[in-house]
């Protein structure tokens, strides 16, 4: 018999980045495997997830955040919510995880090829828009114009600022952030998400959009995509449902007969427009 | 796993059989009444340990049922006399707890001396030291509980 | 597996006691067991300790593949953490006196678990099973496997098949398995003859004729297809209304997979173990965030009957339900599959 | 028994009401002898609205079910009453959830039925395995009349009824707004025979019964989800952190749930049984229900759900309440 | 997660029955223990230091100490803890002195309980929550209820403190029972000499708000925010006209018609009144319940009161007003009720003008009564006059506990007699005498002195008072029989008859006497449950003046010190409710001794307030769902002690 699917592989916390704080902290944990052979086997593509382990606590379905172009380790960003997810914000580097994976599809890095790309996030929803970008940035000569809308509550909110402070100066990168609220300081656009992609107001002609965030920022990110002009089958999202086994297994991440671990999480809006479903 | 158990309970049926006992002690009146049978040096069996909670108003019967469940062979629960409940009324409201649970007990087959209560107030110093004498002479002769005890066969 | 041309033998009925004693050293025997007049899969270690005069067991033999609790492995949690693979039972297994739609049933979940991603834990005791089936001579008031392409008396999904023709069982061997555990017992089988075969065949026809009802939908494939149309439609709304979301539906179901993942520690160890669920529950798509994509119950039983009836076709080409009544038998508040269907048939688009 | 066009017409009354939003009743199951749940919100479906010895369910469970959207902007909350058909003991049911507040009084309009006893579904299919047709159950003095395919068939009361019918108590509605028919009056004593029974039995035999009992449980919950009374938004079941029972379907956890299911029902179970009813595996989990009541009964001389007016019984105490087992 | 562990020698105390160091080993390797040490005194300076240097070097987040009993040293280990930056809380004391080292001497079992409780306290402490000390800021003003002598006292004291107080009084005027009696035991000085001069001071306090005719309807908040609705009565008159100077009275058409319950109805007096002359306020108040004008809209052809107010001060108009107030702390003084000698038709009062009670007696005897301190009875000067005592306490069927004032006001009352009637023949019914105050001993020899014959009545002997002519006849066992003028019965003090409704306004409690309950009969004896708030006087039990006076000052004292402090700290071990979780099935909500639970009926869920919340955890353990969860008790933390308590790998 194979390998069994649900054993994780171990892994050791190698630092720890605190993106947001507050209430709902967000955290980016770089995970290193402890087992050489696995380091090298795991491979991934932008949008797939793991499943990351707290023994004793349980598992949790995490985009992965880095990139494929980033060997030795993996990160995950990790909103505070439930159970899991507080514990692993109370873990300290150089504690220790189980990660299985990778799950799901990806962002088809290959099919976009010479395409401009118009990429929307929210909030934790940014976690696997990180890793297509950082994988577009290495990549960079392959694809066209690239756009980076992302917002967030409050300048606070923000994640990967860091990131976002290089992104600003990369030359051919148009890197967008916005607040919700006006802030002292603030140099960028304030408003909310949908607004400042109509104010980039990226054309739709050979480009891709990605969204992915709240459920109600990508219903008018995908509204006002389509005012620009963009087609169904020129946007694409994940989805996030409540996961256990992330194989396709336990059967609660369904949308109609999707499954969100496997067939997803990146589904294309003509694919959703057609399924029978809850979202 | 379930051979290994069941060896460990054999071994445990023996004479030598020490009870693990929970107390669940209101700080107020029984904490400070088994301190006072420490102060006086009372000797008592070393079996009880003891979990120290505001009130006995908050003992959840789940609590005494989880301590069963995870490898005590006997409860005891402390609380104020009636009447000198330091919050006025938890004692009077676990004592009614306590009865239907330790009926329940009793019912499904439960040996309902495993799971007991007392009155000690600050001052009963012999009288805490008595009652652990007499609960875990009691418990040792009933032996390791077999009913409740998880498995954990994992 | 599947052998081309089915072999056929007689086993006298006084002779199965024999047969079960002469496997058992092999093999873990898993029979219809009576108590409290409920019928269980339990192992026996003697054949007397078996009822075979029965109609269903309460619980399906999926429980005797995909075990209620399971313990996927164990771990030392603290300093060390290490992970301790769990140990796959090898013991063989014979799942005696299985109904042909519970059998069926196995092979409707079989894909799930091997899909993409092979499930050990099942795999190894499903490989290790060998399902001698019984055929159904007296189905229930709720048994309808007819309507969904079933027989009371199919060896389709078995290994092995008897069937009661009076004072001695019909076997119909339908795989290499059954016939290597009858090879090694071969005396006590004879062939059978037309006569015998004859016999099976009224003996089927008679328990078919027995089942009585039957969803009343002309064509179940366009029936798959229909569901598409009436996805938004107010009726699974009033099925709903009635639905306490009590899960014994999905419990017992043999086609339901559900399993959730938890867990479970004490100081310095702790297991991961996976349970069923039911996709009745709230809190079974519950979201950390509080969202809940199927926050009604209308939601969830709609799911429950698409899962069955429109998503597990599409996906696999078969319907998870193999119609045996037990959603029906065992719903307090006469949630009916039957009905459902029949009356979702009549749903206009 | 009750006139069927009085109540269809009592309901038809209701229903066309402005303030009220539905009528909960039953209708006829789909096969045998089964009766499900209705919901009138037109007086054409009440005309579905049946009552016969058969109608078991505990309707009210459905008060609590309610699921309730949040409110858009702008939208405001429904408050319609709804109708409900009770028997007795699931009167009692409705009091205690208006006791503990769960509803208001005015949300409800509460149709009684003065019952005379309801037939146990297990001991009727025990007779009568193979009925699939739906069938007439009439109650004639103490013999119930089946009219099976024409032909009909009597059977004496006792031999079908529930068990906790022939003890109950309080078989005219302790609480109602209509009354459908002549009081029944109860000259019954709960004597909680079975209950003393077992309660003399050794420990060992004791826990051999429930044991055995709690080893068939599933932890499907039906039995929670079927009682008027299990409403709490998040089961403690169901909760992650604490894990207050673990999930792992063995002896122990099944005992813990078992035991704490009837504990959290102390001074609230109406003793409508609908948990052993729905309860697939066949535990008689009316004796855990009936032994707490008969306890606090003796103990603290409480009666769950007959007065709207009462406390909770855990949430209250008598200074003189039992010491016995005091050390 | 790191925990560092700290087992502590306590010198020999705990090392000779306990293996320190076999300890530190073992419970070295626990799931997430960083370190742990052991020392030969852990709280001394040096054993604090070196936790604080562990806490700092090897970033601890939790600590655990096992050493004496937390109710010794808990706040001492929090403070080092707090000290070098970790919140108190994250901090397990584990008792193995007192609950181990002291009370067993087999060294192998000692130790391995102390292991176990070590393992307990550190499975706990990963679960640890922070917690905040809580504290509340405090209006600084008081509500005093009662202006009776205690709550005149209180309010006067509170008032000199230079906080606000609102003194709240039912009847028209201030005063209380003491206002009605003639003069006070032992010292027999004239109560309204000494009275009077109070209430003038109170009534003049600029930071006195007198609300009489008024009382409180409700409560809401805690201390130091309390907000007490006050139902201001319509006098009729206006306060700020009137200078009572009493013509309405003299002109009502009712005058003198009417009984004054100031007199206990034995004095009359007018629809418009004033209870008595020294009234604080001195304003007149229109009885509702007789003014001809109220009750049927027209008083003859025109009010004559009206027409008597030489300031136009009536005004019928006046409605009830409801006042809200925000105070910090309040005083609750609301005094008593006397029993009512009907309950004992034996004693013959209500049947025969003869047998009357002792506060009727003080009216009797005052300069200011009815007869102008005559004595007289059916007009004439009694003879013979008999006293009995305990009438309605020390009695099992009516009230048990004892009265404290009886035994001296009735040696007071029969010395006034023989005072004022010389001649007169005095026989007193005692069972006891109970003297026990300062003087009061001596006053009884005084009295016994003075000729009045003392008669022991043994408890629970039957004394019967039956007609005889216009006399009465009191018969008793083992005693002749009396031919008594008048009976004087000394009837007991009992709680007032509103005490449960305010009691649940207020939410204090009554002990089973009825009298409002300390928080602790000796310790706490002017606190109730419900922090801030405080009570005086005879509300309480039964007392003299001089008692209800000193606990007033007491009650003062402490309802001053919060609004002194401007804050109080309130527990940081409280209940906390999920609000996802509850269920409203309101199983908790009455069961809080401290009424801090209370339902959200707009979201359907029970809300703590954490202020009002002493943090017992009752509510937590009656919760079905688990919605409630008890900081730093909560179920989680305690699963896990009792876990680490019984693992398998420690036990064995
Ligand atoms: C495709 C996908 C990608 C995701 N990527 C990220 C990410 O990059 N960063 C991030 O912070 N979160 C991500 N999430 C959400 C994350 O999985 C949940 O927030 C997390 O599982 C909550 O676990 P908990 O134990 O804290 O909550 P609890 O409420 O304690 O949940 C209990 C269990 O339910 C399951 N569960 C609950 N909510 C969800 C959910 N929304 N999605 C999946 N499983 C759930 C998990 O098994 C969890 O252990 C993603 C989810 C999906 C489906
Ligand atoms: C016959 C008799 C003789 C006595 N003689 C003596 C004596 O000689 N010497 C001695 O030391 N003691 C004597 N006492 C005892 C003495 O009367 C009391 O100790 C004293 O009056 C107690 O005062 P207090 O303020 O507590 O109560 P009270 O005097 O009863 O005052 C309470 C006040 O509160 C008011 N009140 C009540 N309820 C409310 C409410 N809800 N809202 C607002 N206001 C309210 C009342 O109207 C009253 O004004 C005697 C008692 C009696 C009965
Ligand atoms: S859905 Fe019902 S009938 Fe179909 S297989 Fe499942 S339990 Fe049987
Ligand atoms: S058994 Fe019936 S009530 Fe229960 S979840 Fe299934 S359909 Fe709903
Ligand atoms: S209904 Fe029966 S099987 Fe299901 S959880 Fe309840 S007791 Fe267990
Ligand atoms: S516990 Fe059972 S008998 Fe009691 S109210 Fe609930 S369903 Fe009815
Ligand atoms: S913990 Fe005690 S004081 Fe606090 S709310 Fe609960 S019952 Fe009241
Ligand atoms: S007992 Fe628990 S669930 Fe019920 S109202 Fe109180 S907090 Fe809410």
């Amino acid at each position: 018999m194979k390998e069994n699917p649900y054993q994780p592989w171990l892994a050791t916390i190698d630092s720890i980045c605190d993106e947001v704080g507050g209430q709902r902290a967000i955290k980016t944990f770089r995970l290193v495997f402890q087992d050489e052979k696995v380091r090298e086997k795991f491979t991934f593509l932008p949008g797939q997830c793991v499943m990351v382990s707290l023994f004793g606590k349980g598992e949790c379905f995490f985009a992965i955040s880095s990139s494929p172009t980033q060997k030795g380790f993996i990160e995950v960003s990790v909103l505070k919510l439930g159970k899991v997810t507080s514990a692993l914000h109370e873990c300290e580097p150089g504690d220790v995880v189980g990660v299985r994976g990778p799950y799901g599809n990806h962002f088809d890095v290959s099919g976009w090829m010479g395409k401009n790309l118009v990429l929307i996030g929210g909030g934790i929803g940014q976690a696997p828009l990180r890793s297509l970008i950082k994988y577009v940035v290495d990549n960079r000569k392959q694809y066209g114009k690239l756009d980076i809308i992302y917002g967030a509550r409050t300048s606070k909110d923000l994640c990967y600022t860091k990131d976002f402070a290089e992104l600003k100066t990369c030359e051919d990168t148009n890197a967008c952030l916005s607040i919700d609220v006006k802030e002292d300081g603030w140099s960028d656009f304030v408003g909310f998400v949908p607004d400042n992609l109509m104010r980039v107001n990226p054309s739709p002609k050979n480009a891709i959009a990605v969204t992915c965030g709240p459920p109600i920022m990508i219903k008018y990110v995908i509204q006002n995509l389509g005012k620009l002009g963009f087609s169904e089958d020129q946007i694409f999202t994940t989805l996030e449902m409540r996961m256990k086994c992330g194989i396709g297994k336990c059967g609660r991440c369904n949308i109609g007969n999707l499954y969100v671990c496997k067939d997803g999480p990146v589904f294309s809006y003509k694919q959703l427009q057609n399924i029978k479903g809850e979202q | 796993m379930m051979q290994t158990t069941q060896v460990e309970v054999k071994k445990k049926m023996k004479k030598d059989f020490e009870p693990n006992i929970i107390g669940f002690l209101c700080n107020w009146c029984s904490y400070a009444g088994a301190d006072l049978a420490g102060t006086s040096r009372m000797q008592y069996p070393p079996n009880l340990k003891v979990i120290r909670v505001m009130c006995s108003g908050r003992i959840n019967p789940i609590f005494v049922i989880n301590a069963l469940q995870q490898g005590a062979d006997g409860v005891l629960i402390g609380g104020c006399h009636p009447g000198d409940c330091h919050y006025e009324r938890g004692n009077y409201l676990a004592r009614r707890r306590y009865a239907i649970l330790r009926e329940l007990l009793d019912y499904v087959g439960i040996d309902p001396r495993r799971v007991r209560m007392t009155w000690v107030s600050a001052s009963e110093g012999k009288k805490f030291a008595d009652v652990v004498k007499e609960v875990t002479d009691e418990i040792r002769e009933l032996g390791p509980i077999q009913q409740l005890k998880r498995e954990n066969t994992w | 597996m599947k052998v081309s041309t089915m072999e056929k033998y007689i086993l006298l009925k006084n002779k199965l006691p024999e047969w079960i004693n002469m496997i058992t050293p092999t093999y873990t025997i898993f029979a219809p067991v009576k108590e409290e007049d409920l019928v269980f899969f339990k192992p026996i270690t003697k054949p007397s300790e078996m009822t075979l005069a029965y109609s269903n067991a309460i619980v399906p033999p999926k429980a005797q593949m995909f075990h209620q609790t399971e313990t996927m492995f164990t771990f030392t949690q603290g300093k060390n953490i290490r992970v301790n693979p769990a140990s796959l039972p090898d013991e063989k297994i014979v799942v005696f006196g299985i109904r042909p739609c519970d059998a069926k049933s196995l092979s409707i979940i079989d894909p799930v678990f091997t899909n993409d991603f092979e499930d050990p834990y099942y795999l190894t005791k499903r490989k290790n099973a060998i399902l001698v089936g019984l055929s159904c001579n007296q189905p229930t008031v709720n048994c309808f496997c007819t309507s969904l392409n079933g027989s009371p008396a199919s060896p389709e999904h078995l290994d092995i098949l008897l069937t009661d023709i009076g004072d001695k069982y019909y076997v119909e061997l339908n795989s290499e398995k059954g016939k290597q555990l009858v090879e090694k017992t071969k005396k006590l089988f004879t062939p059978a003859t037309d006569a015998d075969s004859k016999k099976k065949k009224d003996v089927e026809k008679k328990a078919v004729d027995a089942i009585t009802r039957q969803m009343k939908i002309n064509n179940v494939d366009a029936f798959v297809k229909k569901l598409d149309t009436i996805f938004d439609a107010p009726y699974w709304k009033t099925i709903a209304m009635k639905c306490l979301g009590c899960g014994a539906c999905t419990y017992l179901c043999p086609t339901c997979h559900c399993f959730d993942i938890q867990d479970e520690t004490t100081l310095d160890k702790g297991a991961r173990i996976r349970v069923w669920d039911s996709c009745m529950r709230p809190e079974y798509t519950l979201h950390a965030s509080g969202h809940n994509p199927r926050p009604e119950r209308m939601n969830r039983v709609r799911n429950r009957v698409y899962h069955k009836y429109n998503y597990y076709p599409k996906n696999h080409q078969m319907i998870a339900c193999v119609g045996c009544g037990r959603c029906i038998d065992n719903c307090p508040v006469n949630i009916d599959i039957i009905d459902v269907i029949t009356k979702a048939g009549e749903v206009k688009p | 028994m009750v006139n069927e066009k009085q109540l269809r017409d009592e309901v038809k009354k209701l229903v066309s009401r402005d303030d009220v939003k539905y009528v909960i009743g039953y209708e006829q199951g789909t096969y045998g002898f089964q009766v499900t749940p209705s919901f009138a919100f037109t007086p054409e479906e009440a005309e579905r609205f049946i009552f016969s010895p058969l109608c078991a369910n505990n309707l009210s469970v459905y008060l609590m079910l309610e699921e309730k959207p949040p409110l858009r902007k702008g939208e405001k909350e429904d408050t319609r009453k709804v109708g409900l058909v009770v028997k007795g003991c699931d009167a009692r049911a409705v009091v205690q959830i208006l006791q503990e507040k769960g509803l208001k009084r005015e949300s409800l309009v509460i149709i009684g039925v003065p019952c005379t006893g309801v037939i146990d579904p297990k001991k009727i299919t025990v007779k009568f395995p193979h009925q699939i047709k739906p069938v007439d159950v009439r109650e004639e003095g103490n013999h119930y009349v089946l009219t099976i395919n024409g032909k009909n068939q009597k059977i004496p009361k006792d031999e079908l009824l529930f068990e906790k019918c022939k003890q109950c108590e309080y078989p005219t509605p302790v609480i109602h707004d209509v009354l459908l028919g002549d009081e029944v009056k109860s000259t019954k004593k709960e004597e909680y025979k079975e209950i003393k029974t077992l309660e003399k039995k050794a420990l060992k035999e004791k826990w051999e019964f429930w044991s055995k009992a709690f080893d068939r449980c599933i932890r499907c919950y039906a039995c929670r989800n079927v009682c008027p009374l299990c409403y709490c938004k998040e089961c403690i079941v169901d909760q992650l952190s604490p894990q207050w029972i673990y999930r792992s379907v063995n002896r122990s956890e099944n005992t813990v749930w078992n035991l704490i299911r009837a504990y959290h029902l102390a001074g609230r179970c109406s003793g409508c049984g609908e948990c052993e009813r729905a309860c697939p595996m066949n535990i008689p989990l009316t004796m855990l229900n009936k032994k707490i009541e008969k306890d606090i009964k003796e103990l603290f001389q409480y009666v769950a759900g007959v007065n709207l007016e009462e406390k909770p019984l855990l949430a209250m105490f008598k200074p003189n309440d039992t010491e016995d087992t005091i050390l | 997660m790191k925990i560092g562990v700290y087992v502590c020698e306590c010198g020999i105390n705990i090392a000779h029955t306990v293996d320190v160091e076999k300890v530190v080993e073992d419970v070295q390797n626990l799931p997430n223990v960083a370190v742990s040490r052991f020392y030969k005194y852990m709280c001394s300076d040096p054993g604090q230091a070196l936790i604080k240097k562990d806490i700092k070097d090897l970033q601890l987040d939790r600590v655990v100490v096992a050493s004496c009993s937390p109710r010794m040293h808990e706040p001492t280990f929090r403070r080092v803890l707090e000290e070098t930056g970790l919140n108190p809380y994250f901090f397990e004391m584990v008792n193995i002195r007192e609950q181990c080292s002291w009370v067993h001497q087999e060294k192998e079992k000692s130790t391995g309980k102390a292991i176990q409780l070590i393992t307990g306290a550190v499975a706990r402490a990963s679960f640890l929550e922070p917690l905040e000390k809580k504290e509340v800021s405090v209006i600084p003003k008081a509500l005093v209820i009662g202006g009776g002598v205690a709550g005149i006292q209180a309010a006067l004291e509170i008032a000199e403190k230079g906080f606000k107080v609102y003194l709240v009084e039912r009847s028209p005027s201030i005063g209380g029972r003491m206002a009605q009696l003639d003069k006070t035991f032992p010292t027999l000085d004239c109560s309204a000499c000494i009275l009077t001069p109070k209430m003038v001071d109170a009534a003049r306090h600029p930071n006195i708000e007198l609300l009489t005719y008024s009382e409180v309807v409700g409560l809401d908040g805690y201390i130091g925010n309390f907000k007490v609705k006050v139902k201001k009565k319509p006098r009729y008159v206006d306060e700020e006209k009137c200078v009572g100077c009493g013509l309405c009275a003299a002109a009502c058409r009712l005058k003198g018609r009417i009984p004054n319950e100031f007199d206990l109805n034995k004095g009359k007096r007018s629809a418009i009144y004033v209870p008595f002359p020294q009234a604080i306020p001195l304003k007149y108040t229109i009885d509702p319940e007789k003014c001809i004008t109220l009750k049927t809209g027209k008083c003859g052809d025109k009010a004559l009161c009206v027409e008597a107010c030489e300031r136009n001060a009536i005004n019928f108009d006046q409605k009830e007003e409801i006042l809200e107030l925000d105070v910090g702390t309040i005083v609750v003084a609301t005094g008593f009720d006397l029993f009512n000698p009907m309950e004992k038709p034996e004693y013959g009062y209500g049947k025969y003008p003869n047998v009357i009670t002792g506060l009727e007696f003080e009216r009797l005897i005052s300069a200011s009564g009815p007869t102008g301190g005559h004595i007289e009875i059916n007009g004439k000067e009694p003879k013979k006059v008999v006293f009995i005592q305990c009438v309605g306490s020390r009695d099992k069927k009516t009230h048990e506990y004892c009265s404290r004032v009886c035994c001296m006001y009735t040696a007071k009352q029969a010395h006034m007699v023989k005072e004022k009637i010389p001649g007169a023949d005095l026989v007193i019914y005692y069972t006891d005498v109970r003297a026990f105050g300062k003087g009061f001993e001596e006053f009884y020899n005084r009295v016994q002195g003075e000729g009045i014959v003392y008669r022991r009545r043994e408890l629970g002997d039957p004394i019967e008072v039956i007609k005889n002519n216009d006399k009465v006849l009191v018969k008793t066992k083992g005693h002749p029989d009396i031919d008594a003028d008048l009976v004087v019965l000394a009837t007991g003090i009992i709680p007032r008859e509103d005490s449960k409704e305010l009691s649940r306004i207020l939410n204090i409690n009554q002990s089973a006497d009825g009298f409002f309950l300390e928080a602790h009969p000796k310790l706490r004896p002017m606190d109730t449950f419900t922090d801030g708030i405080f009570l005086a006087g005879c509300c309480q039990s039964p007392k003299d003046i001089p008692d209800a006076v000193a606990q007033a000052s007491g009650a003062a004292v402490r309802a001053a010190e919060p609004l002194a402090q401007g804050k109080v700290e309130v527990e940081a071990i409280s209940a906390v409710i999920d609000a996802d979780v509850c269920g409203g099935c309101r199983m908790c909500e009455d069961l809080c001794a401290y009424s801090a639970l209370e339902f959200d009926s707009e979201k359907k869920v029970m809300t703590c307030n954490d202020v009002m919340c002493k943090g017992c955890g009752s509510c937590a353990s009656a919760c079905p769902t688990g919605a409630i969860t008890m900081r730093h008790f909560d179920m989680q933390q305690i699963l896990a002690q009792i876990d680490g308590i019984s693992a398998e790998a420690i036990v064995q």
